[in-house]
């Protein structure tokens, strides 16, 4: 079997601001309060009556060629073959090097562990065959999440037929978050 | 049995007069679970019956005339009173009633 | 939306490895000037007995900055040599040891024996290293220009922060370093006047406006290369040119840290650059010239540490 | 220990979704700030100081304290009030047996204008088919924000997707203004001038479906004739949507009926004559012929579900305190209207009633006028509140008995009911955390200490089979055990009742589009329009919103939530705010005859210059509530008492406020 390759597939027109992924990885991760793995970036324009308010859901990237890995003195950050990112706990100084280099601020510093913790995509989930939280809880099915390298994946589906757009390309990371347009 | 009817009559006439009527709407509502819905339920032999089978008018008259020829008649199932609670419970139910409810829900 | 990572013990960090840096890098050059004038033996000998102190403190802030200061030793357990942390404290390590072998090195015998006592170490580490002065200098002084340097390429390789991502963030690092170097040891001497040696004074003079006019211009080809380069570029710049840094950046740095000093130097020197005479020296001047290159380079490692954290990708 | 939340796969109506306080749900059950066992005040109401006390001890006094107020004032002297719960059957049987006439639901405080007006339309309620529609108009239910169901979350796809056009009117520019193809911000109050000038242009053109008309309804001739005067022009001036966009708007509904509806549902307590906006809306959908069609307006089905015979009490005596009979005989008399009976309990009118039972409910935050309810408070002998939580209501009661959360208790077996209606059993996920009981328990117990217990005289199990015993499975207990639900087979249900020999359940068996019953109590059988009275120079019109993080008043203090909406703030448009001097972030009070509330400004592009709005459920008098206590502002405080003629809604958009510095 060939290397499977995880990327999410967002299309937030339909994203409604309705937080549920949040609370959904807060309950799967454990993440501290204060703190979310995912975000909702919002935009509002206009004025009365004319007026725009766009709703973009937002996390780790799990960029192809990630400066936060790249950085890392450790190797805390790194990826899997899978293309997962991830920050092993173990061996994560703390020195935040990955944040800072991170063009999506997508990592946040966990104060009680001296650990920074970030979006794993679920992997214990996807290694289970089940959806990352967000994924799967999302009301109204924003995100998809599967193997691009798998050409009957949804996500494959959804590229092959979509035009869509991925975020800040010129920093080099080659981001797997592909938004739809 | 005269009386029952003349009783039925009365209310008939005047349906805003109900309340007043001795009919015990909550008790109606019990005898009509416990006696009629064992044949009156879909598929069961007396097919489904609930208050919104029939407007005010058609409960009243069908109480007034002792209808339910295909079965035994009311009076043997049921005593006056027990009667007359059901007939206050269809009737504040029916279909034209102004609070038309399928179980008095 | 991006949110301050790193903060003033890192700000503190920055400057005070690149002082280190910078005193050594000035040990090494007046012991090679030594050859031909005693006269800079002196020079050598009190950057060389500072050189350790700031990177060590400097490298303790570091680790105190850490998420979990224990698991510091993680860091030696790996080299990645596409990490310029990781580069970084293995480079600091090295450096740190060195200066601390040629401070030995530097250490009159009685003094040698005395520290041995107290530190309860065997006394056959009392041994005379005089005669290794000029390898360890010569070991030392790409360390040296490798620190000052690294302090900068450490901000420079984040392509994320387009405030940083050049490397003439490097560069500015590196001769500030050095002139922060000088800068100490200016206040060193001016402050103990029976120290003073007016040579050395022209000569650490002469050295930073060589420094300060470098680290000028690469500061305006940076300013230059910003308009010049990608929106995020221009867009993070603004930062400084009409935002919450432009004071700091312009008064603080550019004006009180930078040309000031200049013009105080080139006051002073301007009478021995054009024959034999003497410099100017006005102890007082000399001091308050020595703290603003403090300041500026205090205050150069304080607007990229948080301005660049603020620029970012829109 | 819960971990974590997830949604039931094998029930249609989640399919796999979970909304922000679906998954923060288990945070009820280990907030250390829980009722953990039952209370019984000992200082001042309100005060804060309680005792806690076994069950027994709490069921004794509670059922003391009835049977005093029975003796003195007769069963009528105990109101009995309860919010939508699967578990509600069982309080509101109590007090039936108790002999009070007076139960008290939330219907009045929702939706019971549209209700009524679709029973006295169509004979039913509905379901509205968001997700096979193509064109539908929404006014004020803020779908995408508010309440977030699977159903709305077909209407974002298709919207999306440009499959369905969604054309939104709301003074505020929600989440749903910001998905819709259209929005308008609708003067406040004039929604029912939209509506008539949509029937009258569709009519005008000839666009309504003649066929359905004829066969199903009666009254259409009499409809035409009213809605003469009723041009977009004059709508135009009123609404302040151009004519040209409501001659549009009627086109392309009517065009793309039947798949195409007017939304009524949700949020629909607005004005005094809400009723006939209702009303208005529902003849709407009646003449384009959308009834009981794929994407349109289809009624109700159930699944008949069999009843425990449980033994019957005898029927009150006494008229209820609200006299629905007089004051609203067509609305639905066993819900009751909530602020009609708060003046009648104030005024002792016809009778005092000095005890009041609550079961999960918040009179204080979720009845407008909040001064009139803690009034009512304060004239009560005795209060006992069923909640998991101490609410506002709560912390002024005598006694608390804590209930046990959804994820520690069985609860009835529940018809959800919808256009392919589910049965679903909830069951404990854990056992209860602390010394708390369910519904049913509670009942039992204060029954027995009444003499009632014969009447409750059996298990939530035995209860529960009775219900399932009917259904087509071979052992219905045990489907609904494994699996929590039970689909019927055959998927949606559209068309029972298009069958010209159909009797709709209305007075005269027909769709009524004219209504004689409306007539004859004295209300217009026809919706007639009236101009809704304007804020005064400097006041604003009050709105009230939701957001979907907090379930109405009770969930604003769960961490996980709290975290996107601390406190709320109160939108007021940049340039009415710059003629109050108001600044963004600035505290500010609000202030109505009712009362005030203080909270922080928002200056915000999304609201009308000449409204003002804030999110329901905030600045909390309960103390117990750590972390929501006095955070943001209470909209009750604010809201003035007023409520629809007909159905008894309350009225919640009618107030007009003073906005100043704090």
């Amino acid at each position: 079997m060939s290397q499977k390759r995880y990327i999410l597939v967002i299309d937030s027109r339909k994203c409604i601001n309705c937080k549920a992924c949040i609370v959904a990885c807060r309950a799967e991760n454990r993440v501290p309060l204060g703190h979310s793995r995912d975000r909702i970036n919002e935009e509002r324009r206009g004025s009365f009556p004319v007026l725009l308010a766009t709703f973009e859901p937002e996390q780790c990237h799990h960029c192809e060629n990630p400066s936060c890995v790249r950085v890392c003195p450790t190797g805390a950050s790194h990826r899997r073959d899978d293309g997962i990112v991830l920050v092993t706990d173990d061996t994560c100084i703390g020195c935040r090097y990955c944040m800072v280099s991170c063009p999506y601020n997508a990592r946040f510093f966990r104060e009680d562990r001296g650990v920074v913790e970030k979006c794993s995509l679920c992997s214990h989930r996807l290694d289970r065959g089940e959806l990352p939280a967000c994924v799967q809880t999302c009301p109204s099915k924003v995100r998809a999440c599967g193997d691009i390298a798998d050409p009957e994946s949804e996500v494959s589906r959804l590229l092959d037929k979509r035009e869509y757009r991925v975020k800040n390309p010129q920093t080099g990371n080659a981001p797997q978050i592909y938004y739809l347009l | 049995m005269g009386g029952f009817s003349a009783l039925v009559l009365t209310t008939l006439l005047s349906l805003g007069a109900f309340a007043a009527a001795k009919g015990s709407e909550g008790k109606g509502r019990y005898y009509f679970r416990q006696t009629c819905k064992d044949c009156h339920t879909k598929g069961a032999k007396g097919g489904e019956v609930t208050p919104l089978t029939k407007t005010m008018a058609q409960w009243s008259s069908y109480f007034v005339k002792g209808r339910h020829t295909s079965a035994e008649p009311l009076a043997k199932l049921m005593n006056e009173q027990q009667l007359l609670d059901i007939q206050t419970f269809l009737v504040k139910h029916a279909a034209d009633s102004l609070q038309p409810e399928t179980c008095g829900k | 939306m991006p949110h301050i990572e790193w903060g003033f013990l890192i700000v503190n960090y920055l400057f005070l490895g690149g002082l280190s840096a910078g005193l050594f890098f000035v040990s090494a050059f007046a012991l090679y000037l030594q050859q031909k004038d005693p006269a800079y033996e002196r020079l050598a000998r009190y950057s060389a007995l500072l050189a350790p102190w700031p990177v060590a403190l400097g490298s303790s802030l570091l680790i105190l900055d850490l998420g979990n200061w224990y698991r510091f030793y993680v860091l030696f357990l790996h080299f990645r040599w596409q990490s310029p942390m990781s580069i970084g404290s293995w480079l600091l390590v090295l450096f740190t040891g060195i200066t601390l072998v040629y401070l030995w090195s530097w250490l009159p015998q009685d003094h040698r024996t005395g520290l041995l006592r107290r530190l309860k170490l065997p006394p056959s580490l009392n041994r005379e290293l005089s005669h290794l002065r000029p390898l360890l200098a010569a070991i030392g002084f790409p360390f040296s220009i490798g620190v000052a340097i690294y302090t900068g390429v450490l901000l420079g390789a984040v392509q994320a922060r387009p405030f940083w991502n050049t490397n003439l963030v490097a560069q500015m690092f590196l001769f500030s370093a050095l002139s922060s170097g000088c800068a100490v040891l200016i206040l060193v001497l001016s402050l103990r006047p029976k120290l003073l040696e007016p040579a050395q004074i022209r000569f650490l003079y002469m050295l930073d406006i060589f420094l300060i006019t470098l680290e000028f211009f690469i500061v305006l080809p940076y300013l230059i290369h910003g308009q010049l380069s990608v929106q995020a570029v221009r867009d993070s710049l603004e930062l400084i040119l009409g935002g919450p840094f432009t004071v700091a950046f312009w008064l603080l740095f550019l004006g009180l840290g930078l040309l000031l000093p200049l013009l105080i130097e080139i006051f002073e020197t301007v009478p021995a650059l054009f024959s034999k005479a003497e410099i100017h020296h006005n102890r007082r001047l000399a001091v308050l010239n020595a703290a603003l290159v403090l300041f500026g380079g205090y205050m150069l490692r304080y607007i990229f540490v948080y301005a660049g954290q603020i620029s970012a990708f829109r | 220990m819960i971990r974590k939340l997830d949604p039931n796969p094998k029930n249609p109506k989640s399919r796999g979704m979970l909304c922000a306080r679906g998954n923060a749900g288990l945070l009820q059950v280990y907030d250390p700030k829980r009722i953990k066992k039952p209370l019984i005040r000992a200082g001042a109401r309100g005060e804060g100081k309680w005792r806690e006390v076994s069950w027994d001890e709490a069921f004794d006094y509670t059922a003391n304290k009835l049977k005093e107020i029975k003796l003195k004032h007769g069963p009528q002297g105990v109101l009995w009030s309860s919010t939508e719960a699967f578990a509600e059957v069982f309080f509101k049987n109590l007090g039936l047996a108790f002999g009070s006439p007076n139960i008290v639901r939330h219907p009045t405080l929702c939706l019971a204008s549209v209700n009524l007006a679709y029973s006295v339309t169509f004979g039913a309620v509905p379901s509205f088919d968001l997700q096979n529609a193509n064109y539908v108009i929404m006014a004020g239910a803020n779908r995408f924000e508010s309440f977030i169901t699977p159903d709305t979350m077909d209407l974002i796809d298709s919207t999306m997707n440009r499959k369905t056009r969604l054309v939104y009117l709301d003074p505020r520019f929600t989440v749903t203004a910001a998905k819709a193809d259209e929005w308008y911000p609708i003067k406040p109050g004039s929604d029912l001038a939209f509506i008539l000038a949509l029937v009258h242009v569709i009519i005008a053109e000839g666009r309504h479906d003649k066929e359905f008309v004829k066969t199903y309804c009666q009254g259409f001739d009499q409809l035409a004739e009213h809605v003469k005067k009723y041009s977009p022009e004059w709508a135009g001036n009123e609404t302040e949507i151009a004519a040209a966009n409501i001659v549009r708007i009627a086109r392309e509904f009517s065009d793309a009926a039947p798949r195409a509806l007017f939304y009524s549902g949700r949020r629909s307590s607005w004005y005094r004559n809400d009723f006939q906006m209702r009303r208005a809306q529902a003849i709407l959908n009646a003449i384009v012929g959308n009834w009981d069609k794929q994407g349109g307006v289809v009624p109700n089905s159930k699944i008949a579900l069999g009843e425990f015979l449980y033994l019957p009490w005898d029927d009150p005596e006494a008229p209820r305190i609200d006299e629905m009979d007089k004051n609203f005989p067509l609305a639905a008399k066993s819900d009751g209207a909530y602020l009609k009976l708060r003046e009648n309990v104030l005024a002792a009118n016809p009778y005092p009633v000095k005890g009041w039972m609550i079961c999960k409910q918040d009179p204080l935050s979720a009845l407008p006028d909040q001064s009139k309810t803690m009034r009512m408070v304060e004239q009560m002998d005795f209060i006992a509140t069923i909640d998991i939580q101490m609410s506002d209501t709560a912390w002024y009661a005598d006694v608390v008995l804590p209930e046990s959360t959804y994820l520690e208790r069985q609860d009835p077996v529940e018809v959800l009911a919808g256009i392919w209606p589910v049965v679903v059993m909830r069951q404990p996920v854990v056992k209860p955390v602390h010394d708390t009981k369910p519904c049913l328990d509670i009942v039992q117990g204060i029954a027995k200490r009444l003499d009632l217990g014969m009447y409750f005289d059996y298990t939530i199990d035995q209860w529960n089979e009775a219900a399932v015993k009917e259904l087509p499975l071979d052992a219905p207990m045990d489907y609904l055990r494994n699996h929590g639900v039970y689909t019927p087979p055959g998927g949606p249900n559209y068309g029972a009742t298009l069958n010209p020999d159909h009797r709709f359940v209305t007075q005269s068996g027909k769709i009524e589009i004219f209504s004689d019953r409306l007539k004859e109590f004295g209300h217009d059988p026809l919706p007639v329009y009236q101009p809704p009275e304007q804020p005064p120079a400097g006041s604003f019109r009050m709105l009230v919103g939701r957001k979907a993080y907090f379930t109405h008043a009770n969930s604003s203090s769960n961490p996980w939530l709290l975290d996107f909406a601390p406190e709320n703030f109160l939108w007021i448009n940049p340039k009415s705010a710059s003629h109050a001097g108001i600044a963004d972030g600035e505290l500010v009070e609000v202030s109505s005859s009712a009362g005030s509330a203080k909270l922080r400004a928002r200056l915000t592009e999304h609201i009308r210059p000449d409204c003002v709005s804030m999110l329901h459920g905030f600045g909390k008098r309960s103390q117990w509530l750590t972390r929501a206590y006095n955070r943001g502002g209470n909209d009750a405080a604010v809201l003035e008492n007023g409520w629809d003629g007909v159905s008894g809604n309350a009225a919640m958009h009618e107030t007009f406020v003073k906005v100043r510095k704090a």
